[in-house]
């Protein structure tokens, strides 16, 4: 990593999409991370995500909790509010700004420190109540930045630097939002941004709760030989059940393909997912088949990554208070305040 | 047999009943009915942490001089439970009166011979007429508010008018009450003499309404434009929640769509409502959480990043009886410390002290306007006395021409027309920044909150002297909360005198019950009703101009005191505690009977000990 | 160009390197060898929140005169890190050194001409003989000390017979890292003259060991008999619990069986880790978690069951920068406030203030019995500047005699010879009540431990006059708590005087410094080190007997002294606060400069309004 | 409920087990619950569970949080130590108790409020650890102690007294057990004593993170039509996959079953759990099998009750730490303390 900061100046050249905004607009501060951490591959995937969908960066808002991961943020999406909030804790703070205006997209960024440990109460109810965000788990199944203690991620039996034994069965998080009622739920890898983008693309277009799971190797404290969230074994046990490709503007789906391989997915936005599919009978749309079969193949040790499941139709949390469509935090006096003709009336009834 | 109390719109009664018994309708349609009479009064209910089958009790101060604190003592016990009957009877005042169901002969060895017994048989009456037993319950509830009304006097007309209002819409339940209230009331008449305590018609009400503290404050939530509300339950404070989704369905659905002008989620616990309230500030809506002590603990992480990223947040404590889960239906003024101070580190946070419903409301609403304008966590710290019990407080008004003051935002046009934003910069010496919403500008304003140290344009920082200037900035801002908080009350005593007394909250209807009594032996006290923290120079010059200053506050460990001389450098030796803790609410009675103790002692003993001793 | 600096075994040197490019041991190792030539050093390292690639700085005072606080300056810098370079030059004092790698020329310009610069070739020194990127990177380390060695004229044999030490076991690596020093010493030798600052052997080390404030409270914790530890990790904290690990796993295996004679638990946060230890401790098991401030607010309800349950607890407290995440990496003890009072309601904790590793081990004992014998929370406040930086302090002792003492429990035998269990009866006027650990008897003893209020006898109770009988039980406890505290330690100045200064933890190296030189300046000062809360009398009597007392805080709020006034009652008017709170250690000239100007401004300024300044 | 206390004195008629002790031994004080509470009749069945099993009362721990639920430890086993902690913290406190005396039976009993909602990160460490104990949630699908609101295991759509609608995804805790390696996994009904007792009593005898799911409803705030966790709906959707024997002290299986229509399964402390099939083709040993049906099962509107899944091997917490034998609140100094002399050496390696 380098200190002197990048000329901001635009070169005439540089590609700019639909908006006029160039790869480098979606750009953040530099990466304080270690060289190599998968962490920042995941920055890159979301700056192209968001570069691709033609999004105005400042009609996203990047929240996270404390960790490597949570400190992402400040690293991508520069034009961006962000909010790096308290360990544990970035759902309630994310439910909470999406309530205030209903209108911008939230990315939720944590780890699994941060989300299956002391945040895994806070992660299951905002699933639950299905939010209207992107949660995205950079997964290194380990503290990084206390310095490699177990997360609840960690593998069972592990051991850790300073020589402590992990003993408790790690928390599968996909299993767990599938149950939980997630609308979304996909797993990416680091190392595969080809897969990760466009994931990511579609869960910022997804309508409810979207979870992913994305497996970002610590170079520092978990890249080891036999760690399960190493680059190596990753890359070795990464079973890919379908590739996506996500189209916004309806372009007519020209090139065709093989009966059953590809699947196309509208959702709520209008946005369309084209699913080329690779395990031929994989059904992202049957909840408990899909937990079935990611069970078993987590039993056999293998890593599924994709689209795991999506229901296009997915509601969210303002559809369930039936909230009105300008944000709440655009109601002015007028809106809000009942006015002392009321309070006359209300006297009334307490005599 | 002692003679009989004589007494007219100044006695206490109080109902003994079984919880979950359907008593509480009936005992409220008796308070009622008296404030109809022009008569005020308070009600207090004393409920066990269960939902049925435990004893509670329904206080009622009758009092045309409009005493509404907590007196002591009961001149009319209206028996309803068994399990309590030795220690109901034991509280009453002799000569006082004893109410009970007579139906089942009781030995006389069960009486006391320095009252007055009068015995109606409730159960046979209703068995006479309902056979449904849920009826039964019911209806035994209204007879006995039927002979009461007889025994004491009351206007018949008023009790089925507050009758046919109650049960608006269920107009085919009215028949039957009224019904049973004239058998109460024809027994009484039949069998009985009218007692010496009396309610006669006054004009002593006006028009003050009678509403509880939790209700007052959701109304307050509402007017003060908040949308957002996350909360969980916890008792006290749970009906603040529920009141707040009632007021909000009643003034906020819009009325083309239909629609809600408000968010309101019960969290999973505290965490995530501060939670929830913090980002829902943060991102431009006026947003708040309500609570009681253990919830206010599981914040405190939460309200040290509200204080140090600097977002705005309303934090309604309810405060019931502690430590831990303490006492959860009794009340007390504990959490102060806790929430003034609330979170590791360097930290200080804004309180509000209502007195009644009526400043439950206002302050509710005003705490949103100084959350934003001071960009911090503001506390509104009821109790639950003030905030489950209904109170004869002052008709709610509202100046329409009032906008809502979101403080230090930029907006799009600002940004536009080149206002920088300098998030954590003191540009105008009150130690407040300016902030954005998200979403406002697509190249400019926006910035990165974070609970790290950061520095005045919010980038991180470990730079020693940028930490200690932004730190002493919040001391500043600290001190521009000072000017916000409304001025404390004074009412000196008719003598001048080299005493004061300071109290808040819940404590002012028996403080100024006390005061007059005081006055009246020729103890001259100067009062100040502190009406939040931080202190202001008059609270301090209040206790310069005197030579010895009583302290009142319920909890143990004079907690206000504390906070008056950390933030003052007052001796603490001119303040003495008068401290009441075992969570009722406070009386006239006993603050009387401290105040005098300690003006004796103060000539025997150095001051310090008698602060350590109250 | 200012004339060289001269000193001997009086300076201090300061490495700028960059974070995770292995120079900590280097730097150690340079150290340590002062150390070993009898030399006392004090070395602190300054670090970021981050993992790689940041500057990190690890400063070295040697002070034969035993001065082992932060100095402030830097006589000798060695600049390893570009990125800053220009900061790093700026800290030298005129006259004093700069050492850097001189193989790529740097232009005069970002010199400075009032400072000795000394160039060394280490990078193209380290590529000439190694080839491995990795091996150049730590052996340039070794280069650098070799040199410094020979500029500073330190005993070679000494540095070798460390570094054989360090690699006991990996012997093969002895011979590249003595060349690699050779090749320092060798060069310097060759092309430099010696520095004006000098390290010459001596006597003044004595027999004190050389380690961080986490491994000795985990070692005490060891001592104190702690089988469960419950924690999660957060900086400043984490080395303490991993310290535990390693000496559990070197004293506590059982020789036969091989089994554990602990329980350490990772808890998933800090909630559940102080959650174990209350159950572990209320089950008779002594436990501890260990966290920092963060942590300690999550921990806030749960403390308050602790206290109000009377359930015996160790929480140790390694104090960072607040509030909120605050400066995570930094020093200060600014959760004092949080501490004493934590959660709702009525609540106080005892604390200990260790000022050293020597302290935290033996207080990290302590801790224990106090808790077992009190029967509640007690707080252990390290802070960063004592926790993870090596201090040389006095050598580990054990009485081994001393058995453990758990305080009042009720066993079998007791039970059965009709002892009878008042779990919260105050029969000894000590406010303790006798508790049992469950499963002790068949048929007594067993009682229903809970948050909600309770009777003598811990039977549920929402009975005024119970409940204040019971928690004015938990105050005559405090006081007993007061006589469990390590007494505060006086040093009186050499002349008699109407000034004072309290101070504790790790601000007394550079007090004890200061008040040296303050003395030879001719300003007299008794001392008084508070050891924890509560005070005893001996501190409200040293108040009392000084017209003025300074206390000597590193926070921004001077929490301390708000405890010492609001527990005593003292007129904080005469206890002038002088605060540090930058997140750097305090340090002598500091402490120096603000009683100075105090002194001054005193004449001039009203007592409350310097109070209220500083 | 009646107010008088019931006498202790002994009726020497009344039948005694093993130890001599009556069922009276087993009870404790007087419920203050409202009249037809679920939660009384799982407090008899953990009494006649206790008394069955000729369990020695104060050997038994009894933790709970905060809630009607976590009332009742006041209400059985008299002779027991009981903790009422906080709510939602029963986990964590009991984990410590365990650690502290590996030789207790230790029985958590929480509430769906309890464990679903504020407790829900404590409630699936504490299973992830593998902490000896039986775990009894007695679920009523509601906050009983605060009056009726909606809890993280309330029906989504239900309304609340005050007029809140219910828009969060039901949690099913049993799923969540599972996934988290609970080791025995039950569902029970306060309705159905006979099946409940047997299954208090193998959670008992087996060694792990036991988990009972106890539907328990409440009559004041959740018992009307509609509601999924009302009397008369667990009775008619309450689908057994089988039916449970304890026995102890090995007698002789003498009685012979059809064929597939009995299992025997042993468990690590000797007990023989005897499984009558009802559910002919129900496996309690194939966790993801288990996972599946009961997913379908749950879709479809069906409580299944029974033990649902065991695994007899299950090890706990004190395995995996390899705790001595000897509980550690016995060591005493001379276990404990190092001393003197290895101090001295300490000290020199600090030089
Ligand atoms: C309340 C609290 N406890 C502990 C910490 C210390 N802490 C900071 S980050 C972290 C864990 C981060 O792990 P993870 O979420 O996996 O992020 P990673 O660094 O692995 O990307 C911890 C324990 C904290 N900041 N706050
Ligand atoms: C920290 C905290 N928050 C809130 C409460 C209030 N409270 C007491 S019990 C309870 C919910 C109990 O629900 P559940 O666990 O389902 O038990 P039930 O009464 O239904 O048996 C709540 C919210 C509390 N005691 N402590
Ligand atoms: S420690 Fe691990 S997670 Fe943190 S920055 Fe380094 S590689 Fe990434
Ligand atoms: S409220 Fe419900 S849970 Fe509580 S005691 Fe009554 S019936 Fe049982
Ligand atoms: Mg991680
Ligand atoms: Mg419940």
């Amino acid at each position: 990593m380098t200190y002197i900061p990048k000329p901001k100046l635009h070169h005439p050249s540089l590609p700019k999409n639909k908006l006029g905004f160039t790869h480098r607009d979606y750009e953040g501060s530099v990466s304080t991370l270690c060289a190599g951490c998968g962490h920042d591959s995941i920055s890159a995937a979301i700056i192209q995500a968001c570069y691709e969908l033609d999004l105005p960066p400042h009609r996203i808002a990047k929240l996270s909790g404390i960790g490597c991961s949570s400190k992402t943020p400040d690293y991508f999406l520069g034009n961006s509010h962000g909010f790096n909030s308290v360990h544990g804790r970035m759902p309630s703070v994310l439910t909470g700004a999406n309530l205030a205006n209903k209108d911008l997209i939230y990315l939720g960024v944590s780890g699994d420190g941060d989300s299956a440990s002391i945040g895994f109460g806070q992660f299951a109810h905002s699933i639950r109540r299905g939010v209207n965000m992107v949660y995205v788990v950079e997964n290194n199944g380990v503290y990084g930045l206390t310095k490699g203690q177990f997360s609840a991620t960690s593998d069972k039996g592990s051991k850790s630097k300073y020589g402590a034994l992990n003993n408790d069965s790690a928390i599968d998080m996909i299993g767990i939002a599938l149950q939980l009622g997630a609308t979304f739920v996909a797993r990416g890898f680091s190392g595969d941004k080809d897969q990760l983008v466009p994931l990511i693309k579609a869960a910022m277009n997804h309508h409810g709760a979207a979870f992913i799971d994305c497996i970002s190797p610590c170079v520092a404290f978990n890249n080891h030989a036999g760690s399960t969230k190493s680059f190596d074994y990753v890359r070795e046990h990464n079973e890919t059940v379908n590739r996506l490709d996500v189209m916004v503007d309806h372009e007519p789906i020209t090139a065709d393909y093989a009966p059953g391989t590809v699947e196309l997915v509208t959702q709520h936005d209008g946005s369309v997912l084209r699913l080329r599919k690779i395990a031929a009978h994989y059904d992202p749309s049957d909840r408990i088949a899909v937990m079935n079969y990611l069970q078993e193949r987590a039993a056999a040790g293998e890593i599924v990554t994709g689209l795991l499941y999506v229901d296009p139709e997915g509601q969210d949390l303002h559809d369930y208070l039936n909230t009105v469509d300008k944000p709440l935090n655009e109601l002015g006096t007028a809106d809000l305040v009942p006015g002392n003709a009321a309070l006359a009336k209300l006297n009334e009834s307490l005599r | 047999m002692s003679k009989p109390l004589e007494a007219v719109n100044d006695f206490v009664v109080k109902f003994a009943n079984v919880n979950g018994s359907g008593s509480a309708s009936a005992n409220e349609l008796f308070a009622r009915s008296i404030l109809r009479m022009g008569v005020p009064v308070a009600s207090r209910n004393i409920f066990p942490s269960n939902i049925q089958g435990l004893p509670t009790w329904y206080e009622v101060r009758v009092s045309e001089a409009g005493h509404l604190g907590r007196r002591g003592g009961v001149d009319l016990m209206v028996a309803m439970n068994p399990q309590t009957w030795n220690a109901d009877i034991g509280e009453i005042e002799p000569g006082g009166y004893l109410f009970y169901d007579s139906t089942k002969p009781i030995p006389p060895s069960k009486f006391r011979d320095d009252i007055n017994v009068v015995g109606v048989p409730l159960t046979a009456i209703v068995n006479k007429e309902f056979s449904d037993p849920r009826q039964r319950q019911l209806f035994k509830n209204i007879i006995y508010v039927g002979a009461l009304a007889a025994l004491l006097n009351m206007d018949v007309a008023t009790i089925e008018t507050l009758i046919s209002e109650q049960f608006q819409g269920k107009d085919k339940l009215i028949a039957p009450n009224v019904k049973a209230l004239h058998m109460g009331i024809d027994y009484a008449k039949q069998n009985l003499a009218p007692l010496g305590i009396r309610v006669r018609k006054a004009d002593a009400v006006g028009n003050r309404v009678f509403i509880d503290g939790n209700s007052a404050a959701a109304l307050g939530a509402v007017y003060g434009g908040a949308t957002v509300c996350a909360w969980y339950p916890i008792t006290p404070s749970t009906a603040l929640a529920e009141a707040f989704m009632k007021y909000c369905r009643r003034y906020r659905m819009d009325k083309e769509t239909g629609k809600a002008k408000f968010a309101i989620v019960q969290g999973e616990d505290e965490l995530a409502s501060i939670g929830i309230v913090l980002g829902a500030a943060w991102n431009g809506a006026r947003a708040f959480t309500c609570t009681s002590g253990p919830g206010v603990s599981l914040m405190t992480e939460f309200v040290g990043l509200g204080y140090y990223a600097e977002i705005p947040a309303v934090i309604m404590d309810v405060q019931r009886g502690g430590p831990s889960t303490g006492m959860p239906t009794r009340t007390q003024q504990a959490d102060l410390i806790g929430a003034a101070y609330a979170s590791h580190g360097d930290t200080k946070h804004p309180m509000l002290f209502p007195e009644d419903p009526g400043e439950c409301f206002e302050m509710g609403a005003l705490a949103f306007d100084m959350a934003d304008r001071l960009q911090t966590p503001i506390f509104l710290m009821l109790d639950l006395d003030i905030g489950m019990n209904d109170w004869l407080t002052k008709p709610f008004q509202w100046d329409d021409s009032k906008q809502i003051d979101r403080g230090k935002v930029l907006n799009y046009e600002d940004l536009q027309s080149g206002k920088e934003l300098q998030r954590y910069t003191d540009l105008d010496g009150d130690g407040i920044g300016f902030r954005t919403y998200p979403g406002t500008h697509p190249t400019k304003g926006s910035y990165f909150t974070r609970g790290s140290s950061h520095d005045r344009l919010a980038k991180y920082s470990e730079n020693g002297p940028v930490y200690v200037e932004n730190v002493q900035r919040l001391l500043r801002k600290f001190e521009t909360a000072k000017k916000m908080i409304p001025a404390p009350v004074r009412r000196d005593a008719k003598a001048k005198t080299k005493y004061g007394v300071l109290y808040f909250g819940s404590t002012s209807p028996s403080m100024h019950e006390a005061l007059g009594v005081l006055e009246e032996q020729g103890v001259h006290l100067n009062a100040m009703r502190l009406r939040g923290f931080p202190f202001s120079d008059d609270v301090i010059n209040f206790v310069l101009e005197h030579e010895q200053v009583f302290f009142i506050e319920q909890n143990r460990d004079a907690q206000c005191r504390t906070l008056l001389v950390t933030e003052s450098n007052l001796d603490p030796a001119r303040i003495v505690p008068v401290l009441h803790y075992d969570g009722t609410p406070i009386t006239a009675r006993f603050i009387i009977d401290k105040i005098s103790a300690l003006l004796k002692a103060r000539n025997v003993a150095p001051l310090r000990e008698v602060a350590g001793r109250a």
